[in-house]
């Protein structure tokens, strides 16, 4: 064999050789001096987890969301945007138990749509629930009730909420996560998170009575204690003109409180049917707005 | 973690990387070469095959030591071995022609900065069997030399009236220089991004629609 | 779905040994490997390369098959061997077949429009003019810079450039210049391209950098080229041009 | 009273300044239009229909990225139509009117629609489609023809009408067939850079010289300019401050060496630079709007064209100074918050 | 001093804008209207907490009597206006949006509405904390706009020290001329309310600053100045917001409150002409505020002009008794510019309410309703007399952005004056993106 | 040819542009360019790297001159340079672990962007001394800064804009590259 070629490899698995052993070396002593440890599970989890930093769990955002659940100090179904199956399989992988699963929601406390309640002005400025509030509560006769403008459909990252034609935001449960947002954007407070099982559901928030909520929106609630009569005692109270539903005693509720409710503002939800007025509650033909 | 833990080699394994997560399109990964070297189609073409050949070996020679390799060095190790079969190729390609060795520049020698090679063999060869990952590379080499193929197809043809060298518009046709120069390149890849986007959403909005007739 | 590690992981656990181990073991296979692919190419890419400079060469100097590389220096001009590398200018002496001396081939560059253009470029002793040129390497603008390889009027210009040596042969008679398109008077202008203009005057600038170095030196010294043309012409034929 | 009114609900203030963004986009066309009819006189037919052609195909654009993002039209704004004048103004008279299309798309796609519009973009739209053109056909876009040559409103400059797609004709002969005194085909800028010859100032003055369609008469583009400050469509610290930074850095280096360098004066007249100062930059959607980012934006876009020019590859460097300060431009703004009233003086 | 002193050689501060003034009713003398039928009495009229009401339905109340009582220091009293019987205490309409509780009094029709119950006394035997009681007593508010409790104001903390009292004659919202009308007609009482507004604070200086479109004020206020040099007049330019009590501060003495920060940080106490005026004849009646005089003015008023209105006197009836046209009308309590709109005519006017503005169609349809995108023309950011950068926070607030807002540009220091939305050619409603972006700021923060 | 120090600067700042003209170290500019508060420190690091593998590179480049290998340059520089990154990221999530934090993964990324690699290749077949080659990587350094921070700052800008939906995310990202290439475009040429 060529002497010229044999020199030329040999030199070159040497130089190699000599440099691997160096850089080798460099490392090894590196890794000792400067290691820093940090648990690989937290990527795992995090890569587990939705990555879209809601913060509805409670925590910051998804990686720290991870580090709490590796340090045990969270249950995994706090996130409420993973599905079920995601949260069963972190558990797993963590070994722990998944925690309570109880599907929550986002519930609207108003039914008054363009169609039923009155504007007594008429709002000409940014379409936004938040703008229109600042400026002397808004153009809706009732100001409690919502003002249509969608702030909450806007925040809902999860495209759960959309307008109906009267324009009231209508929430798609299976799509909510019960994140918070719309609740925290509404400017009259309209949105609570509530458990599903939580069917009983006064769709009001006015705090007037009789006619003079009526006069604002047919489907106020009047305060006319009839849902409390019907039901039985502690669950519904009338505070400050409007029905109260005690929910600690929700496993005594049922359809029966609704049944006498003369506009509807007390309503049955239920998972096939939807809502559910009583046979009592005033009748809406109407589809068009009302006039100012 | 599901699909790591897997052993079995699918159709998926393979056309992950031509579609779903091509490289190029969608995890815009080894960007460089893929603007520098796609002003003509052949180009496109040389650098895809280049880049597959080093995706390949160093995948399957990865897989096959992924054990030995201590976590600490995997990096130094990856690379040199990524650096290994890059000199191969680049001597190859000087040896079969010094003209496109010349077009390439030093592009193929920095095939081993290419961060796909090194984002593959660290999420995939180091750590799934030989067969497996070589199969991977295969796609994900494939969907790459197509990205590219895409480019250099689209610049050669606006840039200098020409496919693969061959003249298409005559001599009259006035070429679009700057679909050869960088910002082309840039634009050119918007472009394609800017489409399949375009495609993407319309297909959701197709069945969107769909599902709400049904 | 593996149980984490937990133990494994709280400490730095890999020992040194491992790593160096595995990392010199490595580097030595891609040495291995490495020297290996290089020695087989080796002579291919040789091979290759002469050819390129063969057809480069052959090209800048009409009726050339055969060439012999020197060195201008010092002390005159030296021819180089594998055995005896010399520092200088490098220029290739290229022959006709029947081993006259037909011409010089010899290297220039100059800043163009987006880097350094490199050229080869012939000279003639004969008629004291530059013959032909060839760009070695450029990176103009594609379908504008690089018109100085493409644009048939413009490589006309180096049919004869003018290059000849004022009387007391210190200098270029006149320097090469290039001029705006269409106004080239003299044998020693160069005509530019329109819309490429600073890459033409680029070539113009190296060919006359280049020229005004190596010319007075050459000059007094090419009967020295003549003295000793190569044995056997190289066979013909599969000249690579571009 | 009567009938009970309609309350009408607004939000503070309840007063307004008068004068929107139409009005200011209205004026800015009417500025424009004393430039556009001495370019026409000057360059006749040819530079009648690039204006006509590269304002169509801008406005034409502009609602076809309505259309694929369903939104309603943006005509109206007339800002479509400012980028289109713009644009053919910067343009050399007898670009093929194909390429002028080709620009006036690329600006509007690239420019603005990428963005999402009005007021959305990053970079000066016109310019973007000039520099893209420049880029893209680079011959085409240097090749210049005289001023007020015979037989302009009866005939196209040969250039002008070449088919999509193909290469314009060389003009060469042309040019020496319509001009008595001998025309070299190129702007005063050239002809300084490359041949060391440097115009009349009156004539830049006046516009008698070759170039783009409408960068030939500083003088004109002032008076329309100071139309628009005076109006206070546009801030006159900006061409104010562009020309400065552009004047300071030309007078030092012709101090320095003035036979190898340019006066002042001639920089200032010369090129796109007039325009530019007072079109272009002034665009206050690629400004800043820090009054001390205006000044360092006005100033690094002075400092770069000159730069440009004269150690650059290329003649002119208003467009590239310009886009380079669109660019800088979010960063000028965020270094340059003003000091919040209130807020202690640091050292204070 | 600035820069821009040097050259006009007014006092002002830098920034703000000029408006069209309107200030059609200067000439027009304090009037009185006949009393509504009915006086609504929300009892926050005033920023604290609300009062407690003293008065039941059915009860019978005199003109000046208490009908609601403190609730703590950090609130006033409030007095019956009318004599009249209580209807109740009902939901009614607020400027503020929602409706509040509030005492409704059926006035009688046939009573001569004497103020019939007061406690005259000496003020100068007061004490400092007595006179600060006494103050709070007559239920006085900022009557500037900002309706904070006055003896809150002129309760100066313990670690502050203030030398100067700065009294607002601004004025400087469009239409409004109450109080250049104060000026002109009660200069003695504005003097007596100084000179105790200077006693409870301690201050040795006081220095009431005017805009110079108010000159025969200046002159007639010269005039009652009392001898010794310790209150002075200054005329400052004309210019929006000159009133806001930063930009007077600046202007009359150069001193800037810090960002955050109160007027008493650099030695300072504002207060409106109206207020002191105000004090300046309750003290020593010992009465309540019980009336207050606004200026009703705009485009769709017939009969404009400045009056004397009992508190709680619901729109509709000023209205009513002015005349007003149109039939789309706008409502405005205040100025132009930062006033409220009204969405109700039940809204009362309350103690914070210096006009009632009505703009009917065709000063509404004037402006182009189109919200433009941000062109970054940067008016606003020449105008914002904060030196805040609307541009960026209208943007970003378009995006949500309001953490970053606060964070990054200061979005705090902004005090809603308008002036950015006013020259926004792009009709941009920045101010209410900001109240809405400082609105959730303060909720997420709670 | 020699060319000056101030030439090899301005040129590989401005009129060759690494990232712009030259099409290196692309997936940092793209991937770490959506806020300035982290590209700036990302640019600092690549331009920190770049003095690093620059110094690396010419040293390691003197042996194998020495011994004839230069066929083994592109491994051993890869590797060197390598290492030396792998230190200083290890360095830094020891001393900083907030900035380490900041830059996540792209730290990995610079190891093997082809900027670093570029650079070290370039300065070779340029021949460039030590004093050149040091010039040559803060130049580059400067104009990798220099084109990621404007980036960033557009891209800030474009978060506030109403984009249409189809253009949000790399693709816009993309077409800003080109334009901010074709506004560089006017560089070319500077100092010819
Ligand atoms: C994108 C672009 C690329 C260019 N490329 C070159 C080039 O490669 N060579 C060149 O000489 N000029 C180039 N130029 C410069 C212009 O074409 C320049 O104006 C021209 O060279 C001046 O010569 P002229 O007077 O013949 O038109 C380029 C310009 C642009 C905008
Ligand atoms: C933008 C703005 C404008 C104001 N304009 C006036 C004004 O013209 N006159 C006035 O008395 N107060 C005005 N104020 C209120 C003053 O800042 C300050 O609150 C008031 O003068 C204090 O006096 P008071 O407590 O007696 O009302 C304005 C406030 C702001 C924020
Ligand atoms: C701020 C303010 C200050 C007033 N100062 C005085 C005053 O100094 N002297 C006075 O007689 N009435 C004062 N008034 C009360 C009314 O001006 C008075 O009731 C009015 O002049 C009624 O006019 P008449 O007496 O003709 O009914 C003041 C009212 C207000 C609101
Ligand atoms: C003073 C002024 C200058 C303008 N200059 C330009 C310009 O140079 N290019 C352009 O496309 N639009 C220009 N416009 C129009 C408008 O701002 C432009 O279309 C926006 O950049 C589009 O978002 C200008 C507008 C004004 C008011
Ligand atoms: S629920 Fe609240 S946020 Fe949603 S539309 Fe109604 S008012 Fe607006
Ligand atoms: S925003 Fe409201 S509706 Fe949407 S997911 Fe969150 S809680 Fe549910
Ligand atoms: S409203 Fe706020 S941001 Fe606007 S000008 Fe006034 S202080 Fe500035
Ligand atoms: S005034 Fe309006 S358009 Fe102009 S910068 Fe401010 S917000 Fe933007
Ligand atoms: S390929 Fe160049 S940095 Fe990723």
């Amino acid at each position: 064999m060529d002497i010229e070629i044999v020199l030329n490899v040999s030199s070159a698995i040497l130089f190699m050789g000599v440099l691997g052993l160096l850089l080798s070396s460099l490392l090894a002593f590196a890794n000792k001096k400067l290691w820093v440890f940090e648990d690989p599970r937290i990527d795992e989890v995090e890569s587990l987890l939705p990555a879209t930093n809601c913060g509805a769990c409670g925590s910051a955002g998804c990686r720290p969301f991870a580090e709490a659940l590796i340090e045990g100090k969270v249950a995994p179904a706090l996130c409420t945007v993973s599905s079920a199956d995601n949260i069963t399989e972190i558990a797993d992988y963590l070994g722990v138990d998944s925690g309570d699963v109880v599907k929550r929601v986002a519930r609207l406390a108003c039914a008054g749509g363009s169609h039923v309640a009155r504007m007594r002005a008429h709002y000409d400025g940014l379409a936004s629930c938040r703008a229109a509030a600042v400026v002397s509560g808004g153009p809706k006769g009732c100001t409690w009730g919502c003002l249509g403008l969608a702030d909450c459909a806007e925040v809902c990252e999860f495209d759960a909420i959309t307008m109906d034609k009267h324009g009231l935001p209508v929430v798609e449960s299976a799509k909510c996560t019960a994140c918070e947002d719309c609740v925290e954007v509404c400017p009259k407070g309209l949105f609570s998170i509530q458990p599903v099982d939580h069917r009983l559901w006064v769709a009001c928030k006015n705090l007037e009575h009789g006619d003079t909520a009526e006069n604002d929106c047919e489907v106020a609630c009047t305060a006319c204690e009839r849902c409390v009569k019907d039901s039985p005692e502690g669950l519904i109270t009338i505070d400050d003109n409007l029905a109260i539903i005690d929910y600690s005693k929700n496993g005594l509720a049922s359809r029966v409180a609704t049944e006498r409710c003369p506009t509807g503002a007390i309503v049955w939800l239920d998972d096939d049917r939807g809502v559910i007025k009583g046979t009592q509650a005033k009748r809406i033909i109407r589809k068009e707005a009302l006039p100012i | 973690m599901s699909k790591i833990g897997n052993d079995n080699i699918t159709w998926g394994t393979f056309s992950e990387g031509l579609w779903r997560d091509n490289p190029v399109f969608v995890m815009l990964l080894g960007m460089c070469p893929v603007l520098a070297v796609t002003n003509s189609a052949i180009n496109a073409l040389a650098m895809g095959l280049a880049t597959t050949f080093v995706l390949l070996a160093s995948g399957a020679l990865i897989s096959l030591l992924r054990h030995s390799i201590p976590k600490q060095v995997r990096i130094a190790t990856y690379i040199v071995i990524i650096a290994t079969f890059v000199t191969i190729v680049d001597y190859a390609i000087q040896a079969i022609s010094l003209d496109l060795y010349n077009a390439l520049g030093a592009f193929i020698q920095l095939i081993v900065a290419n961060c796909m090679i090194l984002g593959r063999a660290e999420a995939y060869a180091s750590r799934n069997r030989p067969l497996k990952s070589f199969t991977n590379a295969l796609g994900m080499g494939a969907g790459f030399t197509i990205a590219l193929l895409c480019l250099g197809v689209v610049r050669e043809v606006l840039g200098a009236g020409s496919l693969f060298g061959i003249d298409l518009f005559g001599p009259r046709f006035e070429p679009w220089v700057v679909m050869i120069l960088p910002a082309g390149g840039f634009i050119v890849l918007g472009a394609w991004l800017l489409l399949f986007e375009w495609l993407k959403q319309r297909k959701e909005r197709l069945e969107l629609e769909a599902a709400a007739e049904t | 779905m593996s149980t984490p590690e937990t133990e494994v992981m709280q400490q730095p656990a890999t020992p040194a040994g491992p790593m160096i181990r595995t990392l010199m073991g490595i580097a030595m296979l891609s040495g291995f490997l490495v020297v290996l692919t290089y020695q087989l190419t080796k002579p291919i890419i040789e091979e290759n390369q002469r050819r390129a400079i063969e057809a480069a060469v052959f090209q800048v100097i009409p009726g050339a098959v055969a060439r012999k590389d020197f060195v201008v220096n010092e002390t005159g001009v030296v021819a180089v061997t594998a055995e005896n590398p010399a520092e200088g200018i490098p220029i290739y002496a290229g022959y006709d077949q029947a081993g006259q001396l037909k011409g010089i081939a010899a290297k220039a560059a100059a800043q163009g429009y987006a880097d350094i253009i490199y050229l080869l470029y012939g000279y003639e002793p004969e008629c004291q003019c530059i013959r032909g040129i060839k760009v070695l390497k450029l990176a103009e603008t594609p379908g504008l810079g690089d018109k100085i390889i493409t644009d048939a009027n413009f490589v006309a210009n180096f049919d004869a450039l003018d290059a000849s040596l004022n009387d007391a042969g210190s200098d270029l008679a006149n320097d090469i210049v290039t001029v705006k398109h269409g106004t080239k008077q003299n044998p020693w202008e160069i005509d530019a391209i329109s819309g490429a203009t600073i890459s033409a005057k680029a070539v113009g600038k190296a060919l006359n950098l280049s020229a005004k170095a190596l010319l007075p030196k050459l000059a007094p010294q090419v009967e020295k080229l003549r003295e000793d043309p190569p044995r056997q012409p190289p066979e013909q034929g599969e000249e690579q041009v571009n | 009273m009567s009938k009970k009114p309609t309350i009408e609900l607004r939000t503070s203030p309840h007063a307004h300044a008068g004068g929107d963004v139409v009005r200011i986009m209205r004026n800015v066309v009417y500025a424009m239009l004393p430039i556009c009819a001495f370019t026409i006189w000057q360059f006749g037919l040819s530079a009648l229909a690039l204006l006509i052609v590269v304002t169509a195909t801008c406005m034409a654009s502009e609602r076809l990225f309505n259309r694929l993002s369903s939104q309603p039209s943006s005509l109206g704004d007339w800002s479509a139509a400012i980028t289109g004048i713009l644009l053919a103004l910067t343009l050399p008279p007898g670009f093929p009117l194909w390429m002028g299309a080709v620009a006036a798309f690329a600006a509007v796609a690239l420019g603005k629609a990428l963005f999402g519009g009005l007021g959305m973009n990053a970079m000066n739209p016109a310019l973007i489609g000039r520099a893209f053109v420049q880029a893209a056909f680079p011959v085409a876009i240097t090749t210049w023809t005289p001023a007020f040559f015979e037989g302009r409103f009866t005939s196209f400059v040969p250039t002008t009408l070449t088919p999509p797609f193909l290469q314009p004709p060389v003009i060469s002969d042309w040019v020496t067939s319509v001009t008595v005194d001998a025309f070299s085909g190129a702007t005063p800028l050239a002809l300084q850079k490359f041949e060391g010859v440097q115009m009349d100032t009156l004539d830049m003055l006046l516009g008698t010289t070759a170039g783009s369609a409408g960068e030939t008469s500083a003088l004109l583009i002032l008076i329309c300019g100071l139309y628009l400050a005076a109006r206070r469509m546009l801030d006159w610290r900006i061409p104010v401050l562009v020309m400065l930074g552009a004047a300071v850095t030309a007078g030092i280096f012709f101090l320095i060496d003035p036979v190898k360098y340019p006066d002042p004066l001639f920089v200032l007249l010369s090129g796109g630079l007039m325009l530019g100062a007072w079109f272009m930059a002034s665009d206050m959607v690629g400004s800043p709007v820090t009054p001390l980012g205006v000044v360092i934006y006005a100033l690094m876009i002075g400092v770069l064209t000159v730069i440009i020019r004269l150690f650059g590859g290329l003649t002119e460097g208003v467009m590239y100074a310009i886009l380079l300060g669109n660019a800088a431009t979010p960063l000028i703004d965020q270094l340059t918050q003003p000091r919040v009233f209130g807020e202690q003086r640091a050292g204070k | 001093m600035g820069l821009f002193d040097l050259f006009s050689g007014l006092k002002t501060f830098a920034h703000g804008i000029h408006p069209p003034y309107h200030k059609d009713t200067a000439d027009k003398p304090i009037r009185r209207l006949p009393f509504p039928a009915q006086l609504v009495l929300p009892l926050d009229q005033h920023i604290g907490k609300p009062a407690i009401p003293l008065v039941k339905k059915g009860q019978e109340v005199v003109r000046g009597e208490p009908i609601a009582k403190a609730d703590g220091a950090f609130s006033v009293p409030l007095h019956a206006p009318a004599t009249g019987r209580v209807r109740g205490i009902e939901l009614m309409p607020t400027p503020k949006g929602p409706k509040s509780d509030a005492i409704v009094i059926d006035v009688y029709d046939g009573s001569t509405q004497e103020v019939l119950w007061k406690q005259p006394r000496e003020m100068s035997e007061l004490s400092p904390t007595e006179a600060i009681q006494a103050i709070q007593d007559t239920g006085m508010v900022g009557l500037g706009g900002a309706a904070f409790p006055s003896h809150l104001k002129l309760t100066i903390p313990e670690d502050k020290t203030v030398d100067t009292l700065v009294i607002n004659g601004c004025e400087c919202e469009p239409y409004l001329t109450c109080d250049h009308r104060v000026m002109l007609e009660h200069p003695q009482a504005l003097m007596r309310g100084i000179r105790y507004a200077m006693r409870a604070t301690g201050t040795s200086q006081a220095i009431i600053g005017v805009e110079d479109n108010k000159m025969d004020a200046v002159e007639i206020l010269r005039d009652h100045l009392p001898k010794g040099g310790s209150i002075k007049v200054e005329s400052v330019e004309t210019k929006y917001p000159q009133g806001s009590e930063k930009m007077l501060i600046k202007s009359v003495l150069n001193r800037e409150v810090p960002a955050g920060g109160l007027p008493a940080d650099v030695g300072v106490v504002v207060n409106n002409v109206g207020t002191l005026a105000g004090l300046g004849r309750l003290l020593p009646e010992g009465e309540g505020l019980i009336e207050r005089v606004i200026t009703v003015a705009g485009p769709g008023i017939v009969k404009p002009g400045n009056y004397l209105v009992p508190l709680g006197t619901p729109i509709r009836h000023i209205l009513e008794q002015v005349g007003y046209e149109g039939s789309r009308t706008e409502f405005i309590l205040g100025g132009p510019m930062m006033g409220p709109a009204v969405s109700a005519m039940d809204t009362p006017i309350t103690k914070g309410t210096s006009g009632l503005l009505v703009l009917n169609e065709p000063s509404i349809e004037e402006e182009s309703h189109k919200i433009w995108p941000c062109i970054r023309c940067a008016r606003c950011v020449k105008a914002c007399p904060m030196h805040l950068n609307p541009s960026i926070l209208g943007q970003m607030a378009a995006k949500r952005k309001y953490e970053e807002m606060a964070e990054d540009y200061h979005l705090n220091d902004c005090f809603e004056c308008g002036c950015c939305s006013y020259v926004c050619p792009s009709n941009i409603p920045l101010v209410q993106y900001f109240r809405i972006a400082k609105a959730i700021n303060r909720e997420q923060a709670a | 040819m020699t060319e000056s120090l101030s030439f090899i600067f301005l040129n590989a700042v401005l009129a060759n542009n690494f990232v712009l003209a030259l099409f290196l170290g692309l997936c940092p500019f793209l991937g770490v360019s959506g806020k300035l508060n982290t590209a700036l420190p990302m640019g600092l690091a690549t331009m920190f790297v770049m003095l690093v593998s620059s110094v690396s590179a010419y040293l390691i480049n003197i042996v194998l001159v020495t011994f004839e290998i230069e066929f083994l340059r592109l491994i051993a520089y890869i590797a060197v340079i390598a290492s030396a990154v792998q230190l200083v990221e290890m360095a830094l999530k020891k001393l900083s672990p907030a900035l380490f934090r900041s830059l996540g993964i792209f730290l990995p990324l610079i190891t093997t962007n082809c900027a670093i690699l570029g650079l070290a290749l370039f300065q070779t077949f340029k021949e460039y001394n030590f004093t050149q080659s040091l010039v040559y990587a803060i130049g580059a350094g400067v104009g990798f800064i220099l084109a990621i921070v404007l980036m960033a700052g557009l891209r800030e800008k474009l978060e506030l804009s109403t984009m249409p939906s189809i253009t949000q995310g790399a693709a816009v990202s993309l077409m800003l590259g080109g334009l901010l290439s074709l506004s560089f475009m006017g560089f070319a040429g500077l100092g010819g």
